[in-house]
């Protein structure tokens, strides 16, 4: 099965050097991404039955990399499901690429790095020692910066592509570090190893805390997470779907695999650092999303809320464990790991969403949009679920790892630590502040591009896009659909992955009838997304066909209430800065948000202006001081380049005697 | 006389220089300066199969300089290859003319023989002297250009060159003057292997001294911070194919004799252990050279700094010590000599088609000129130790055996790490993407080393193969 | 037999908030106009409006889409649903495990969720307004409800409603100031939910304060019945809400006989009635607040629902 | 008798260091190139001497070499030289005399220090003295190179640091390469000589002070 695992790798990575040659014809994309779809589906296969078999854990040892070590793979529940979710995820960009990359001005500048891209990050999941699993987690950053660099022309994308792979250089040093930590100067690098060596709760706790600043900024956790908005939106779509839908979760599995797996007992205390940090990061993320004007922004900051929320579900976890309630801390991992497939799934489907529209209209610029319900009705149907099940509502899949999340959070009591009893349900307030906000940031991405009326030219004549974009969405939205209504099956499935990361699992959900949610049989919460869904299908349909049927079914078209003013300017609307405005209000300190309004003197005929401005704190704090900072050292460096013969003879010289006179003060 | 490479990597050499000193033409000198290095390096490469001649008073080979030599002969080959299609259009645009292009392949040939005759010299006496010969005949070479800038540059590395030399000179006398009582008067004092053989016995005070003197002396060479004020220019104002040997052969070459030292220091247990002024350096140089990379105006200064960025990251992993510390820093010279010669190949490149040095004037060359933009890219990468180069490998075993040891010091390399990669990517994305800029020519120079050099470098970092672990394991152990 | 009975059981109560969802803001109409001195509409009378609006035919905006015209229909189901899950007169109906508390108040965000959405279809101000409003006063009033959630299932061990009722009922549960302070948090957050004062005015058309009044604006005929139907049926379950948990005197326990189950359903009723009189009696004494001030009003909800959690520790410890 | 020996080396190695003194006191060229000549002249003796008492002949010839090469011809180079560049009677220190001489003094204390730490054995006794000597000739060699900003003094304190070495290099007992490395150091000063030649012959600069030649700094400052 490992071996299959690898045979797709390879091919993947035989397909980019293909593609690298291949001529730059009209036939090259369609043979590239079909070919990295049915790969995908292959990998996604093999993380399926190695799930429903739960066999025992295979590895297998190459011949590369380390000369004395080699390179180890190895396939158990935990790599099973996430290499499922990349599966999937691959496979859905790869065929909504088909179609989609058609518009691409330059595929030479994307195929040779996206199944290489796919590859890599198979490997990350795959690999079983430390230098294995931090060169395919290099080479997953580079090749997803080629991909950044796409549509290289424009400046911002060489900025964000240039902030992107900075801050991927020091991630990874930060894990360099912490794997350090983990294998001591010994250097015992496979993951068996580590797993064996104990090593006490404060170094524990160290590694931890490097895990958090290396894997969480891949992941967009804050504040490390300034690249993220930058740079998912600057690729191409289907690359900002993996990047977002995928690439996050990557960096959450190689959290999740170190953290849980091989570091060993971790201190309660390290707990709220990873729930807080979740929780900041989620809030702070969704505000950010309802004040961007930009789409493909907007999902950006919304995948950083995503992994803000899954971040609490995992330091949940941890408190759990380190309270010696593995079930408690089942409960919570599988919440997390259901929301990191659940947000794959709408994610993914949201982003392809936004390249529809970006290809239909040429904008992504929320203000230019509008009324595309009636020129794309099915991407716009299709939109609808996607922003249904990110906004966590029933029944459909986000509320199924909310509602487990929130389960997890009212289990706190059980804590022995005050600190976390008071913590936990906190963090819980918070996060329900965030799918509040989520719902209003969805409402505003989803009604100002698709209701109302076109704002521009472009959204007018809009037409709808092709079959292949369509399915890969159709397939996505069916699967959110299905993990909200059968949400048992998804539980009983993470259950190998739960048990390796929290020693427990939850009890199978498969008997429960109507598809019940029990997570906790103890004490019987339960949720069935079947029922919800069926109830609110019959009620609604029936109330529907009742009104029709002994009421009347007439429908008369007329002109909106223009309330005095007719034919107004689409511009009257509300836009996507208006709509935000009692958000950016009530939390303006928390975005830095100024509104500007000018109001011309009386007489003056000229028209009054309105601005309004976010800005990221951790730019303005951390960023900008420390870019200030490298300037001036590089600044003050520069000046020794400029000294004549005379003086760098004296640097010389003067550091022989300091040496010599040290020497004779030494003995 | 029998089949003897050692000797034949210096004989061949020595003659090829003679021959080219007489040559006229710049056509045939060139193709004859590829030919000599490829006989070098093939004898270089018989090394691995002939059975190692036994140790003599001037030569040896064991398995630490054989690493060396091999790769400096093969880069040389490469760098020949490289000159022979760069410096014709030297020609045609004047910079050079076919007098001094003689002299040039003459030149390369001498340094070609002093770099040799100082790897696989047994003698410290003779390796000062080989040392010396090098640096000389590459101050006339960076002059070649008689320009101004390239005199300036010349007679900086010269000075400071000199100075280093007479340093290590004194550093050598004091080698042997601890050795003497031990090893009788004359010649055995001054073979290395007799000397680190009987290490212990010698007075650790005075190799204490001596040390000081040697890595301030050949630390000048390496290019150490503070005492590396003539690289940059050196490199900035030479011929291209200077720039890549300089910074791809002789800065190893005098890495190769400060390692030898080392040894003999760590031998002596009671004498002044080598590391911490290794490390201290090291540190110093990276972290400078990081912070110099960011007001770089000029490309190939701007790899200059980058060399001496690495130099610094080499000696703090031999100042680490210990098995995988040391393994480390050999991988981490061979890697960097071969990307950063690769790279000065594509840079060679850049500023004959740009007809300028300036990073501000080079744009979009993955647009313009994709096989050499693209490799630029991969080779910048490497450099800046992005996998799947085995630069890759070698930070990796530095940063995580170090940060469990002394944690401070592996934070500080990593900050400087940090710095010089967001330098590098600044220029790189400057260089690399957008708009294409200047006038667009074609290539002048062939881009075959450039591409086999990434070649290998990716081999390595992702298999190594098994011989080369071997000595590398062997070597690390002999380095203690 | 014995599913048919609860089958049968499930179906009444689900006809019982139907029915007297009108009823119930026919009642508040009426008081209000008592307590103002004007006499008013009978307490039918919402049962009249729906089935004239029902019969009227739909005037659709030029620019409605599918959304709005399916909207509507989604909104009266998710209500309806949620307030069927909310035990009324008995509990451990046979569905009743299908939804619990968090459920229940993401099947009432799902409806404002649509309610929104089709305030923004047809591209008027008015629409934009009244969703943008409304969004942010679910930012606040949904978190609020969960503290409220989170306060009530810690006390009762479960988020399944008929659990913590049967808690409710049981004598483990004292007087506790937390419950208290949800108590508080909860009626603040209904009265939101339910566009009443001081939030919002259910009367009003005047653009500058309205905000589901806004949103509704361009709908007409049966969607307008379906959207009135919703807004009493959410009024209704509140006040069963606040009935059931904090009063829970009188429900049925789960089995119980035909008895009880009567019991239960004068206690249910006799609680509609006090609810709607209180609620009448609130909204004219005091007056609307500007629509940037409910932030605070709501925040202050969210406060409440966040102490009343942490008090609970404190009180657990004790 | 090797007791009288060992203090003629002694007292020689000892006037090298005076010399080197006499040169940082000294402030104009010509006079600086005269006091440089002595030193080599010293040198050469003191070279010779060790040659007579260890009885190694190849001595003799890096003595000669001294002799010629460094106590004749390049001084006299030097001289021609300074005249056509009219800079004879230049001042040109960058710090004062009389710190200049206070740091020699440190830095002669400083060699004598390290080199009499080195553990004492017999016959290396002289060496250790010798050593002490050479050092500090060395260092005063260096330190020349840094106060004075005229090339012409530098190269004659490149070429007294070297002086320092040739005696140390005699001073090792039965050292090989004696020879070999002073003719190569005669190679390197002449093309010092010939460098600072060049730098003026190819009139790029209007005289050889190194600052003057650094006007350009490869990267202009912006």
């Amino acid at each position: 099965m490992i071996g299959a695992g690898l045979t797709i790798v390879g091919l993947l990575l035989v397909l980019s050097l293909a593609a690298a040659v291949l001529p730059n014809g009209p036939k090259t994309p369609v043979l590239v991404y079909g070919a990295s779809t049915a790969l995908c589906s292959g990998l996604a296969a093999i993380g399926f039955s190695a799930l429903a078999a739960s066999a025992d854990p295979v590895g297998l040892i190459l011949p590369i990399g380390l000369p004395w070590l080699g390179a180890h793979f190895r396939i158990d529940g935990l790599s099973a499901f996430f290499l499922l979710l990349l599966g999937i995820g691959g496979a859905a960009a790869s065929l909504y690429a088909i179609g989609y990359g058609r518009h691409e001005h330059e595929p030479h500048r994307t195929l040779p790095f996206y199944p290489g891209f796919l590859g890599a990050m198979a490997v990350v999941i795959l690999s079983d020692d430390a230098f294995t699993f931090l060169l395919s987690w290099e080479v997953m950053s580079l090749l997803s910066w080629a991909l950044v660099l796409t549509h290289h022309r424009a400046e911002d994308t060489r900025q964000a592509g240039y902030l992107y792979l900075v801050m991927a250089g020091f991630g990874t040093m930060v894990l360099l570090l912490a794997f350090g930590l983990m294998a001591g100067s010994g250097g015992s690098y496979d993951f068996a190893a580590i797993r064996e060596t104990g090593r006490n709760e404060m170094l524990a706790a160290a590694v931890l805390m490097l895990m958090l600043l290396g894997a969480g900024s891949k992941a967009g956790l804050m504040p490390m997470h300034v690249w993220l908005p930058v740079a998912h939106p600057a690729a191409p779509s289907h690359v900002s779907a993996l990047m977002s839908g995928v690439m996050t979760k990557v960096a959450i599995y190689g959290f999740v695999r170190v953290v849980f797996d091989l570091l060993g007992p971790l201190p309660w205390w390290a707990s709220p650092v990873v729930i807080v940090a979740g929780a900041l990061t989620a809030v702070i993320g969704i505000l950010f999303a309802i004040n961007d004007g930009d789409g493909k922004r907007v999902l950006a900051w919304s995948t950083i809320e995503n992994v803000g929320i899954i971040f609490a579900g995992l330091g949940l976890a941890v408190a759990f464990r380190a309270n010696a309630m593995p079930g408690l801390a089942a409960l919570a991992m599988t919440a997390a790991l259901i929301h990191a497939m659940n947000h794959m799934l709408f994610k993914s489907l949201l982003f392809m969403v936004a390249g529809a529209v970006l290809n239909a209209t040429g904008r992504r610029d929320l203000d230019a949009l509008g009324g595309l319900i009636h020129r794309m009705p099915v991407t716009a149907a299709l939109a609808l679920v996607g922003v249904t099940a990110i906004s966590a509502l029933p029944p459909l899949n986000g509320f199924v790892s909310e509602w487990l999340m929130f389960q997890s959070v009212l289990q706190s009591p059980q804590l022995a630590q005050p600190g976390l009893q008071f913590l936990v349900p906190a963090a819980g307030g918070v996060l329900a502040l965030t799918a509040a906000l989520a719902a209003t940031a969805f409402v505003r991405f989803f009604g100002v591009i698709f209701l109302g009326r076109a704002r521009s030219d472009p959204a007018a004549a809009a037409s709808e896009v092709d079959r292949w974009s369509l399915g890969a969405m159709a397939g996505l939205a069916a699967l959110c659909i299905l993990a909200g209504v059968l949400p048992g099956l998804l539980i009983d499935f993470v259950g190998p992955a739960v048990e390796i990361a929290s020693g427990d699992r939850l009890v199978s959900q498969a008997s429960n009838a109507w598809f019940t949610l029990v997570p906790l049989p103890q004490i019987d919460s339960s949720y069935s997304g079947f029922l919800v869904m069926a109830f609110v299908a019959i009620v609604g349909g029936g109330a529907a066909w009742t009104v029709h049927r002994i009421a009347s079914r007439g429908v008369r078209r007329g002109p909106a209430w223009d309330c005095g003013f007719p034919n107004a300017d689409p511009i009257t609307q509300y836009g996507a800065g208006s709509f935000a405005q009692p958000i950016r209000r009530s939390f303006g300190p928390v975005v830095a948000a100024r509104e500007t309004v000018f109001m011309p003197p009386p007489g003056d005929p000229s028209a009054a202006r309105h601005a309004a401005s976010t800005t990221d704190l951790a730019w303005r704090h951390l960023y900008t001081p420390l870019i200030a900072l490298v300037g001036a050292l590089a600044t003050r460096a520069n000046s020794l380049q400029f000294l004549t013969i005379r003086r760098y003879l004296s640097l010389v010289f003067g550091t022989l005697i300091l040496l010599l006179v040290g020497l004779a003060t030494w003995n | 006389m029998s089949f003897d490479p050692p000797s034949l990597v210096l004989i061949v050499p020595a003659v090829a220089a003679a021959m080219l000193a007489l040559m006229p033409s710049y056509r045939a000198s060139a193709w004859i300066n590829v030919a000599a290095s490829l006989l070098t390096f093939l004898a270089a490469a018989s090394l691995f199969v002939v059975e190692r001649p036994e140790a003599g008073d001037y030569l040896h080979v064991d398995d630490l300089n054989i690493v060396f030599i091999v790769l400096n002969t093969f880069v040389g080959l490469t760098a020949a290859v490289f000159s022979a299609s760069y410096i014709g259009h030297e020609l045609q645009t004047g910079r050079v003319t076919p007098a001094n292009l003689r002299f040039y392949h003459a030149m390369y040939q001498v340094m070609m023989f002093g770099m040799n005759l100082a790897l696989v010299s047994n003698n410290i006496g003779l390796m000062w002297v080989a040392v010396e010969l090098a640096t000389l005949s590459t101050v006339l070479m960076v002059g070649l250009y008689r320009t101004h800038e390239a005199l300036e540059a010349a007679w900086k590395y010269f000075i400071l060159g000199s100075v280093g030399i007479a340093l290590a000179l004194f550093g050598t006398i004091l080698i042997y003057m601890a050795a003497q009582p031990i090893l009788g008067e004359g010649l055995p004092s001054m073979v290395s292997s007799k000397l680190i053989a009987s290490a212990a016995e010698l007075d650790p005070k005075m190799l204490n001294v001596a040390f000081v003197f040697l890595i301030v002396g050949y630390g000048t060479k390496v290019g150490l911070a503070p005492f590396h004020a003539w690289l940059p220019d050196a490199h900035a104002e030479g011929p291209t194919p200077i720039s890549a040997v300089l910074s791809g052969l002789l800065l190893n070459v005098a890495l190769y004799v400060v390692l030898r030292f080392k040894m003999l220091m760590a031998a002596n247990e009671t004498a002044l252990a080598p590391g911490p002024l290794m490390v201290a350096l090291g540190l110093l140089s990276l972290v400078f050279a990081a912070a110099m990379l960011y007001r770089r105006r000029d490309i190939k200064r701007l790899f200059a700094y980058s060399s001496i960025e690495h130099m610094g990251i080499i000696v703090f992993a031999f100042g680490m010590g210990g098995a995988l510390a040391n393994f480390a820093g050999l991988l981490h010279m061979v890697m960097h000599s071969l990307t950063k010669s690769a790279i000065f190949f594509a840079v060679g490149s850049i500023a004959q088609i740009k007809g300028t040095q300036r990073l501000a004037d080079i744009r979009g060359l993955t647009q313009s000129h994709p096989l050499l933009g693209w490799g630029l890219v991969i080779a910048v990468l490497s450099i800046a130790g992005m996998p799947p180069s085995g630069v890759f490998m070698s930070e990796f075993l530095v940063v995580t055996t170090s940060f469990s040891r002394a944690p401070i010091l592996a934070l500080v390399l990593v900050f400087g790490l940090v710095l010089a990669f967001a330098a590098l990517l600044l220029h790189l994305t400057g260089v690399a993407f957008g708009e294409p800029s200047g006038e667009d020519e074609p290539l002048h120079s062939t881009l075959v080393p450039l591409w086999l050099h990434l070649a290998l470098i990716m081999l390595i970092g992702l298999h190594m193969p098994g011989p080369m672990v071997e000595w590398f394991r062997s070597v690390a152990a002999l380095l203690g | 037999m014995e599913l048919i009975g609860n089958l049968l059981l499930q179906g009444v109560q689900m006809f019982l908030v139907l029915v007297l969802a009108p009823g119930l803001t026919g009642l508040v109409r009426k008081a209000k106009a008592r307590l103002t001195r004007r006499r008013g509409a009978s307490v039918l009378q919402p049962y009249r409006d729906l089935w004239r609006l029902m019969q009227k035919e739909v005037i659709l905006a030029d620019n409605a889409s599918w959304l709005f015209r399916v909207s509507p229909y989604m909104i009266v189901a998710a209500t309806w649903v949620a307030a069927s899950l909310v035990p009324t007169f008995a509990i451990g109906l046979e569905f009743s495990w299908t939804a619990d508390f968090i459920a229940i108040v993401a099947l009432l965000g799902s409806a404002r969720f649509f309610l929104a959405l089709a305030g923004m279809d047809v591209g008027t101000s008015f629409g934009g307004i009244g969703s943008s409003r409304e969004m942010m006063i679910g930012a606040f009033a949904e978190p609020a409800m969960l503290l409220v959630v989170f306060t009530v299932s810690l006390v009762a061990g479960s988020t399944q409603l008929s659990n913590v009722v049967a808690f409710m009922q049981s004598d483990a549960v004292g007087v506790r100031v937390s419950l208290a302070m949800a108590l508080v948090a909860l009626v603040i957050v209904a009265l939101a939910e339910n566009a009443r004062i001081p939030v919002d005015n259910p009367a009003t058309h005047l653009e500058l304060t309205m905000v589901h009044e806004a949103m509704v604006l361009e709908y007409s005929g049966r969607h307008l019945a379906m959207i009135e139907l919703a807004a009493s049926l959410k009024l209704l379950l509140y006040v069963a809400l606040i009935g059931a948990i904090f009063l829970p005197f009188g429900i049925g326990p789960a089995g119980t006989g035909f008895a009880g189950l009567a019991a239960g359903l004068v206690f249910f009723l006799v609680k509609l009635v006090g609810g709607g009189l209180l609620l009448a009696v609130l909204e004219t004494s005091v007056a609307k607040m500007r629509v940037f001030r409910v932030a605070e009003f709501l925040g202050a909800a969210l406060m409440l629902g966040l102490l009343g959690t942490l008090l609970l520790f404190v009180s657990r410890s004790l | 008798m090797p007791d009288l020996a060992f203090d003629i080396a002694h007292m020689l190695a000892g006037s090298l260091v005076l010399v080197s003194f006499m040169m940082i006191y000294q402030d104009r060229l010509s006079a600086l190139l005269n006091t440089f000549a002595l030193q080599a002249l010293l040198l050469a003796a003191a070279v010779g001497w060790q040659a007579y008492i260890q009885g190694a002949s190849h001595l003799y010839a890096s003595a000669g070499i001294a002799l010629v090469f460094k106590a004749i011809i390049v001084p006299w180079a030097l001289h021609k030289m300074i005249q056509r560049l009219g800079i004879h009677r230049e001042v040109e220190t960058v710090v004062g005399v009389v710190p200049t001489m206070l740091a020699g003094m440190g830095l002669v204390a400083l060699s004598i220090l390290l080199m009499l730490q080195l553990t004492e054995t017999a016959e290396s006794a002289l060496a250790r003295e010798d050593l002490a000597f050479s050092l500090s000739v060395i260092l005063l060699g260096m330190l020349m190179m840094v106060t004075r900003r005229n090339a012409v003094s530098q190269v004659v304190g490149f070429m007294s640091l070297e002086n320092g070495l040739i005696l140390a290099t005699t001073g090792a007992q039965g050292m090989p390469f004696v020879v070999e490395i002073s003719v190569a150091f005669s190679v390197l000063i002449a093309m010092i000589v010939i460098g600072v030649f060049l730098f003026r012959i190819r009139e790029r600069f209007d005289s050889v002070d190194t600052e003057a030649i650094e006007h350009f700094r490869g990267e202009k400052r912006s």
